[in-house]
Order: C-alpha cells, then sequence, then structure tokens
C-alpha cells in the first residue's frame, strides 16, 4: 500500500493530522471507525498496513508509541497466519487483546467526551474576577515553654563573654527651658556663640535641648544660624530688623 | 435581601472568593451557627438571586458554594474581552482524566496500558494545574505513585462529587466482561512473549 | 434587580472582570448604548444594593466601576480567612517542601531523585506562593539553582525556626526510607545520591 492510498478508502477523503490523534489507539479507532469495520473482527492485516501507512504519512513513525502499536500488529497478523490447531479450546484469538483494548480506549474517549462537554458549559460561567490582595499573612503562633526560655537564656549568657552593666539615668529634654534662656540672652546682645549657650562640658541632652530650640527660632525667624565652615563653630544671630545687616 | 445578617456576611464570604467554599468554612464567619442555618441563609441567597434576577447564582460545586455567572451571559462577556474562558483542555488530558475520575487511586502504569501512550508528561502537567494529585503509593514493584482527581477538577467540570458522572455501564461503550465477549481470550499465549504484562486492573 | 437587561449585562460583567471596567469598555457589551444609558442603569445597581442590604457595593474609582464587599463585612472575612484562603497544598508541593526543608539549600535534581517525578512545575508554583525561594547556585555541572524555604513558609508551619522541625529520624513518615526505596523504581534507580548527610539542623 503506497501513502497515496491512506487518503481514500471508499474513494471517501481521509485526511489525518498529527496532533489530530493523541496515541495509536486513537488512530487505530479512527481507521477502524472510518471504514465501519466490526471492532469485535479486525481485518488485522489491512489495518496493520493502513496503520503504518498512516503513521509514515504523519511523520510521526519515530514515536515509540506507535511503532509499538505497529509491531503488536503485525505480531497479531503473523499469529493469525500460522495454522490454527484443530482443537478449537487451545486457540485463542490473537486479536482478543487488542480489542479488550479497543473497547476499553473506546470507553474513555466517551468518558473524556463528556468531561469537555461538562468543562466546556461549565466554562461559560464566570467565578468573581477581582480578588482582593490577600491581607498580610498571620504573625505565627508562638509556642513558649519555659524550658525552651530557660534554655535560650542560658545560652545567651553563655555567649557573653563580659557583662556590660549600663547605668541610665532619665535626663528628659528641655527644649522649653532653652528657647527661654536663648531668648534671654539674645535679648540682651545680638550674637552669641553655640558654646556660650551650653556652657562648659555641657551634658549631651542639653546640646540636644538647645539645638532643638535653636531650629525652632530658627523657623519662627527669631535667629539665624550661620555657619562659616562646615563643622566649624557656628554662631547665633538674632533677627530683629536691625540685626538683619 | 433581608436584613439578615447571616444571609449578608455568606454573601460577602461567597462573593469574595474565586473558588468555592464549603459549609464549614462558611460556618466559620459567625460563631454557634448551625450547619442547617446556613444552609438555610444560602437558600434563601439562591432565591433571592433567582427572583430579583441577578446576573450571578449560587451553585453547588466541588462540595462547596460559589457565586457563578448565568451562562446566558457568556457571548457578551467573551465578546467584550472582559471575561475569559479558560483554555480548553487537550484530548490527552481528558483522556487522562477520564481514567483517573474512575479508577482513583490509579498508578501511571494502568494510565499507559489503557492510553497506549507514555503518561508522564501529562500527568505532570495535570499535577501542575491542580487537577489531580498523588493520592498514594501503590504496593507494587518500585511502589509507584497513585493519583486521584482533586476539588478543582470537580469545580472545573461543574461536579459536586465524583458519583455525579455516569456509572460506567450507563455509557454507551460499555465493556463487558471480557470472558462474555470472546469467551476464548484467557492467557494471552506463549507465542507473544514479554509482550504484555498481565495487568490485574 | 429590574427585569433591565443592561443592568444584568453590567452586573455580570462587574462581577466576572477582573479590573475596575471604564465607562467605555461597560458600553462595549451592547451594541448602540449611549453613555447616559449605562450610567442611569449604573445608578440602578448602586441603589438596588443599597436598598436590598447586599453585602458588597458599586464603587467608583479612578480607574473606572467596581463591585467590592462592604467594608463592614472585612473582619468577619479575614477572621473566617474566607477572602484570602490558602488553598490546600497538593501532596506534591507538601513533599517537595519537606525535602527542601530538611536539606536546604537543595536542588532540582535531588528533589526529583527523592520524588521520583519532575519537580520544575511544583518548585514554580511554590516560588509563586512565597514559600520557597533561591538561595544561591550550586557547584555542579550547569550550577543549579539551589532552594530553601521562607519565612512565610515558617509563619504557614507555625514554627520560628526550621530547627523546630522533628528530626528526621522521629520522623514516622520519613523521608529517608523514601530515599532508600529508590533504587527499586524503574528507570532512575543508578542516581541514588551518595550522601545522606544525617541533618539535624
Amino acid at each position: 500500500m503506497t501513502s497515496s492510498d491512506i487518503l481514500s478508502f471508499d474513494d471517501r477523503p481521509f485526511v489525518v493530522q498529527l496532533d489530530a490523534f493523541s496515541g495509536p489507539l486513537d488512530l487505530l479507532l479512527h481507521l477502524i471507525r472510518e471504514q465501519e469495520i466490526d471492532i469485535a473482527d479486525i481485518p488485522i492485516a489491512t489495518i496493520a498496513e493502513q496503520f503504518l501507512a498512516a503513521i509514515e504519512k504523519l511523520g510521526i513513525n519515530q514515536a515509540a508509541d506507535y511503532l509499538e502499536m505497529a509491531a503488536r500488529l503485525l505480531r497479531i497478523k503473523i499469529r493469525l497466519l500460522l495454522p490454527q490447531p484443530l482443537d478449537d479450546d487451545e486457540w485463542e484469538d490473537p486479536r482478543a487483546e487488542l480489542v479488550r483494548r479497543l473497547l476499553e480506549y473506546e470507553q474513555t474517549r466517551e468518558v473524556a467526551d463528556l468531561l469537555s462537554s461538562r468543562a466546556t458549559a461549565r466554562a461559560e460561567r464566570f467565578p468573581r474576577g477581582w480578588i482582593p490582595d490577600p491581607p498580610q499573612p498571620l504573625p505565627p503562633e508562638i509556642i513558649i515553654d519555659l524550658e525552651g526560655v530557660v534554655g535560650a537564656v542560658e545560652r545567651v549568657i553563655d555567649a557573653m563573654q563580659q557583662p556590660i552593666i549600663h547605668r541610665v539615668v532619665p535626663r528628659p529634654l528641655d527644649i522649653e527651658g532653652a528657647t527661654k534662656r536663648i531668648r534671654e540672652l539674645l535679648a540682651g546682645r545680638s550674637r552669641l556663640d553655640f558654646q556660650e549657650i551650653v556652657g562648659e562640658r555641657p551634658h549631651v541632652s542639653l546640646v540636644i535641648s538647645v539645638l532643638i530650640a535653636l531650629l525652632e527660632l530658627a523657623r519662627l525667624g527669631e535667629a539665624l544660624l550661620v555657619q562659616a565652615k562646615p563643622f566649624e563653630e557656628f554662631t547665633i544671630v538674632g533677627e530683629s530688623p536691625s540685626a538683619a545687616a | 435581601m433581608s436584613a439578615n445578617h447571616l444571609a449578608q456576611l455568606l454573601e460577602a464570604a461567597l462573593f469574595s472568593a474565586s473558588h468555592p467554599l464549603t459549609l464549614n468554612e462558611l460556618r466559620g464567619l459567625e460563631p454557634d451557627v448551625s450547619p442547617a442555618d446556613v444552609r438555610k441563609a444560602l437558600e434563601a441567597l439562591r432565591e433571592h438571586y433567582e427572583t430579583d434576577e441577578h446576573a450571578f447564582e449560587l451553585v453547588e460545586l466541588a462540595q462547596g458554594y460559589q457565586l457563578l455567572t448565568r451562562r446566558e451571559h457568556a457571548e457578551a462577556l467573551t465578546e467584550a474581552r472582559i471575561a475569559h474562558r479558560p483554555r480548553k483542555l487537550s484530548a490527552a488530558s481528558l483522556e487522562t482524566l477520564a481514567i483517573i475520575a474512575y479508577r482513583e487511586p490509579v498508578g501511571r502504569a494502568e494510565i499507559e496500558e489503557i492510553r497506549g501512550v507514555a503518561a508522564d508528561g501529562v500527568l505532570k502537567h495535570l499535577q501542575d494545574r491542580d487537577l489531580i494529585d498523588v493520592a498514594g503509593r501503590g504496593e507494587g514493584l518500585g511502589r509507584p505513585l497513585l493519583y486521584r482527581t482533586t476539588d478543582t477538577f470537580l469545580a472545573m467540570m461543574g461536579l459536586n462529587e465524583l458519583s455525579e458522572l455516569p456509572r460506567l455501564d450507563q455509557l454507551a461503550v460499555a465493556l463487558r466482561p471480557l470472558a462474555e465477549e470472546l469467551p476464548e481470550t484467557e492467557g494471552e499465549g506463549e507465542a507473544v512473549p514479554a509482550e504484555e504484562q498481565p495487568e490485574d486492573s
């Protein structure tokens, strides 16, 4: 049989495409249905040749699954050619297993078609399309057991080489006081050094208080902060119309 | 809609989920509410959507509840490119799903035997799409993975449970027991060595 | 809801759209409908949701129209974790996560050897869900990506750190027996990882 034969059986157009078949059983079933062959009495010799021609035509002859089926068909064909034993009870139809598989596959196809139409119907109904972003995941549950905590504390203590003890003395910032003091000083003179406001060896909290107070006064337009160079001492100029120049 | 607080909560929940919610999940919305209360409120919602001709309806899917638009709007929505039909499954995927749905839990070898094609690519694809998952391991050589269909599969098919599919003997192609069909077929015969591992399915 | 066909279509569209819809997009639903018609129908919908005390409302944002659940339900939804119910992880995902958690950083090849199944789909899925991320690249051929679990994974498991996981030898269904089984599985048999590091971290 040549490849042109595969194009027509009984003069009917016979067009096959590679992706039209989901496997060798599908192709086999197609050949059988196309020619209205009784599945229980398959003319194996004909079908085997058509199958081989078809996979060659389709360019799928490299596919192991198809080749395996082709080999199987040829084996069945050969076995049918062997003389049958006289005793019928001993003889079994070499096509039986193939027929069983074809029927099973046909049934699978029927279910697949059913699923396909169900999925198509279902696909015509849409769920809500916009789902808000999930909020931040909830924090993990925290499991605390005393033993674990004690153990962790001991590990931390062991890891510490020297205990460092800090003494913390509360000394709140006094921005109001600093502001008042700067205003008083500026009332007497037009220029001040930062040092003059905070005095010798000031506490850090005083420095910060004064700094914030100065920035606030500058914002209010009561003082001008002048610094000649970066990192240099800066001068506070009282911002009255006369002192601005 | 009535001022029923439970019905409102249920609607809010169903509205903000893109997948079916089970009765248990819905019960979590309100403490001390019985399954019967939830069912009654759901029924009221269903009726309300029907009576007031809302564009969506309450559907039971995958043993849960979900709001879905009515089929009659499908065409207008897809033509206006507002909603999109999901991609169709390939024949290979559908056949594999068909086999798993009716035989689960089932291993790769059996699926390949029925389809006559290697199945690993399709199985992976179906797993990635969450249409099947691994149910466990079989007893045989190499303890093969066994597959089953998922709730996503049910939801995709518009099924509440697998038993809604027709029984195999209700299909047009009913597989009669082999013995009836072809009395002479037991045992493949020695002439075909190593060809066919006897499957016990 | 009135029998107004346009209002139904608009509701269907607003319900199923994945983004806020502009007046123009909404007009695409029905030929020859004027912006005024659409606005009127939208207003009717808005009023209906209000009057019937639906759990959602029609909101006009800069980008267009949208149906959103009312604020007052947010808490109940979050508490019931329905708005963002984590989908159940498939067995494939769980197995892969378990392998990564116990062996991290670990490459795809090793995961595939243990599970006996291709892992790229699952790995992508887990990455998408922020349960694993890439820890770096291995030394071997092609410098494979190495994966590790994320803080999200820990949070989901209710763990503070990976070391809180039960040790491998305490696990009833440990990963190790699975690996020991490998030589029997068809094909991949020879490639059993030689390193069976007893890790306890």
